[in-house]
């Protein structure tokens, strides 16, 4: 059955939004942060009004409501994602997530001479750790590189850099390109090499049904906000044995057994990261959002749906003189993002001329500057679909675009 | 308040459909239904601690027969009697906790294992209990009684 | 002009509520973490509702709003907090912007031999990281005892330990005792012997107005939610030429100039530290409590009735049979924790039993272990009050103590 | 919508009371207030980036003459002409941006340093640009102007 899309819309307040220009918003900067239904929104105003006290350790009521509704939504969001409440690790952000896997299990287990792997396609959330790893520690940062022609990763030479290496991380989706990359082929490789995987899900997770156990990767970083959630969470899922190769990383409260002026014991497994007070509105917010999700969308409908505006509307802007559609968003795997420029209009200039006519496009390297400059440019205009931008949002796009070419190009 | 409302209704049907229970049983739900409130049900509570028919001595207290998930320290140890009756006995810090054992060890003591192992204990529903029992402690009672019946089905 | 609680209380949502058990709420684990006014959690939802989109490098409107509103916090929060927005990091917590002294500017600057002193009455936020760190990198590390007939830091032990250090990370104020440490003249220690000086203000921050500039100290950590804000959100602030020692922690997008493959440019001062996408609705929400506290609090009044509360509580607790109170709350500068134990009456189940009568306190060990170890305990009970707090409420308290006692004990 | 409102706000006060601006200004207000929308006044803001009396190659742009809190890049240089009349010269990746510029330079170019050291830019407000001047656009302007008003009054 397909998406009830006007349903869906109903229930996010935004969505109904007119700009101070007059217009109405048209939606789409999803790639950078999704909307949020209104039962998200409620949750957490709910929890500030009526149950909201710090978790755990207490004897009263009010935390003890909060506790059980902060370590329900774990359940719920880990099951989500196909994996059970010990494999999940609240963090604050997909970000904080990858840093996670360099600090808490990276730097307990790689040393000089020790080789990490990663691709010219990421988001600096998986790139710069690993650099800062490489020089903290003398480790090899190896990068697959795109195969500029047909826009997705070169496998043959990921085949290469993954031997002798200890970790290979890799994004699921380009939040660029739009691309799926084939993460089942990669851990496959990584691991008859014997080396851990790390997938940046950040942009996979809204699109695509994680089954974290199925999937076999060791590690796999999400955010909350980019999938209905709130800002100020993510996690990161850790395969059980992964798990067990980790140490402490942030400390202070929470995380620890027993703490003496001599030394700490700390908590084993995922709540050996936990500390400090817990992000508990963000994660009740978050646990609202992914039952939202599993009540309201069928991935493969939303991914079908997704695409087909994509793909259409790729196909169209092609179509108008000077604007360059960067990949493949046409593919039947490709997810949802339109990454384009025009020749004469400079990209932050046609930003605020689509801006002009109430479209939210994103404007610039999308955080992922290494895959910006093997495409030979700075920055893109980027237009990114999710479950509840429809066919008529982009008809509108594409006309009003036209018509900035025909009056600005 | 909806999400607490959430997890009483899930505790209530965690503990199944409400069942027969024996004479001493339903005479302590008797006793606990005409409390006057929460204090007098804890008073009783606590009276139901101090008469513990097989309280597990702080020495014997070990990993083995700890309950995880309580707020406070908890343990169960069972074993048959000579006639091969079920023996749960409880120890735990918190009298509150306390108590609670000695009214499942009152429930279950004496019974055949097998009868444990399916055992049902919806009675604390009946004792108006569920305020006491916000969801973590019912969290930490609903993992002793599972201790109980994992290891009654074991015998 | 006393603060006027009845108009204080009436923009707390969570006051007016009835627990399950049918008695009214009386908060009382305010050390804990504070409740939020409605406009706190309105401006959250309206965020979420109105203008919810990805900060920074956007050429949307939507963007744009929400950039604004999330620099217009800073702004606001910083100069809450006496000091310019350069001056300030957002963190996920106090915990968070502790272990970012820690990692982002300890590990740049300390070496094997090197000396940090903390002390035995603080959180576990301000013992753990230096316990790492000494692990890691062959620190000394020395605890300032607590002198256990006065329950204060013990100054001329505090004077041995700071000579020939690099770091003093002092608590503010005890969230066990309510102790009000003198941090102006540890400080002024710390400085003469040339070492850099980090305050955990989490307890600070909600009972004392902070001029971070004034202060003089190099490092300062705050927790919105003890303060009115969100969960989810704190910050570090940090001294101009300490910010200038600092290096990289949490790494990603944000944070850089320009990425390459061979290397990262990375952002100045504060900008460094803040990677990923911000905690926007955080942000909002803490700049809307600042806010909020500077119309509706006067900081000297809202001490002297906090203060005024405890005091009280403490003197009548005093008198009821089997009851300890630790340390001194009626001191004049102690704020508003009352720590006390039963004799017979098991912590916990006290807890339980104070609840039975709608009152929320704390039980356990307030993740002060070493100060429970100093004190003779394993934990304690614990009141805590804040603004919005009454005599009336302190009356009921009392009594439901006494009854408690004279029925249990 | 209550945020944008407030910087809005900010932004008109920070732009002080309207004031009297030369014919040559004048007249562009007019032909801004003779837009029919948003999409026309990017044409002339356009135009005008076309028409830049006194625009920075771009080989002149440097850190120094950088105006920071920009989302794109932009750049003013100060001088003198031979009369001791001020000249904004003025750069920037974005046309719009280019425009603005443009109309700045138009506003102050030949006035004593003194006066533009004063200079008001509300015309902007004048000219229906605050719907285009988002937050973060107009603080990019606002730090174009201040750039420009500092130079003027150090000379
Ligand atoms: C003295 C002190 N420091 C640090 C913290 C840690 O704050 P958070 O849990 O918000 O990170 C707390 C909170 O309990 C505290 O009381
Ligand atoms: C592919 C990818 N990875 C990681 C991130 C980082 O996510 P966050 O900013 O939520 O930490 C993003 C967000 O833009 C992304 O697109």
């Amino acid at each position: 059955m397909p998406l009830d899309v006007e349903s869906i819309r109903s229930q996010f307040p935004i969505l109904q939004r007119t700009l101070p220009n007059g217009k109405k918003l048209v939606y789409f900067d999803n790639a950078a942060t999704s909307q949020k239904p209104l039962a998200v929104i409620d949750a957490m105003s709910d929890f500030y009004k009526n149950y909201h006290a710090n978790a755990h350790r207490a004897n009263h009521t009010l935390a003890d409501e909060s506790t059980a509704a902060l370590e329900g939504a774990r359940d719920r969001i880990s099951k989500f994602l196909g994996t059970s409440e010990g494999q999940m690790i609240y963090t604050g952000s997909a970000t904080e997530a990858m840093n996670l896997v360099a600090y808490g299990w990276a730097r307990y287990n790689l040393n000089k001479g020790d080789v990490v792997v990663t691709t010219e396609m990421e988001h600096h959330a998986n790139i710069v750790p690993w650099q800062q790893l490489s020089k903290e520690r003398g480790i090899e940062l190896r990068y697959v590189p795109i195969d500029t022609e047909k826009f997705t990763l070169d496998y043959e030479a990921m085949e290469v850099a993954i031997e002798g290496s200890s970790l290979v991380c890799v994004g699921h989706v380009s939040n660029v390109l739009g691309v799926r990359n084939d993460i089942e082929r990669v851990i496959k490789m990584a691991h008859s090499q014997g080396a851990r995987v790390a997938i940046d899900s950040a942009q996979g997770a809204p699109h695509e049904k994680i089954f974290f156990d199925e999937l076999g990767a060791d590690f796999l970083s999400v955010a909350a906000h980019k999938m209905a959630g709130p800002t100020g969470i993510g996690c990161l899922l850790v395969r059980e044995d992964a798990l067990s190769e980790m140490g402490p990383f942030l400390t202070g409260g929470s995380i620890v057994k027993r703490v003496s002026l001599e030394d700490t014991q700390f908590q084993e497994g995922y709540a050996m990261f936990e500390t400090g007070t817990p992000r508990m509105a963000e994660a009740i917010g978050w646990g609202v959002a992914v039952d939202w999700l599993e009540k309201n969308i069928d991935f493969d409908e939303a991914h079908r749906h997704v695409q087909g505006i994509a793909s259409w509307m790729a196909t169209r802007m092609r179509e108008i003189p000077g604007i360059t559609v960067f990949g493949f968003p046409e593919k039947e795997e490709a997810i949802g993002v339109v990454s384009f420029l025009h020749d004469t209009i400079q990209a932050q200039d046609l930003g605020y001329l689509l801006d002009a006519g109430g479209f939210a496009v994103r404007t610039g390297h999308h955080c992922a500057q290494p895959l910006m400059e093997a495409m030979g440019v700075g920055s893109t205009n980027r237009a990114s679909v999710w479950i509840y931008n429809t066919m008529e949002e982009a008809e509108a796009f594409v006309s009003h675009l036209e018509s900035i070419v025909s009056r600005f190009g | 308040m909806r999400q607490n409302c959430e997890i009483l209704i899930t505790f209530r049907i965690g503990m199944g459909d409400l069942g027969q229970w024996s004479e001493e049983v339903t005479r302590i739900i008797d006793r606990f239904q005409s409390c006057f409130d929460t204090m007098e049900r804890y008073e009783l509570l606590f009276e139901y601690a101090n008469k513990h028919p097989s309280s597990l001595a702080i020495d014997e207290w070990d990993d083995g027969n700890m309950v995880h998930g309580c707020q406070s320290r908890a343990h169960v140890e069972c074993s048959l009697d000579s006639q091969g009756g079920f023996v749960a006995k409880g120890g735990a810090d918190a009298q509150i906790v306390q108590g609670l054992m000695a009214i499942t060890a009152i429930a279950v003591n004496g019974l055949p294992p097998s009868e444990v192992a399916n055992h049902d204990p919806s009675y604390v529903e009946e004792m108006g209990l569920s305020q006491i029992l916000t969801p973590s402690r019912a969290n930490g009672f609903m993992n002793m009684v599972k201790k109980v019946k994992e290891e009654a089905s074991q015998m």
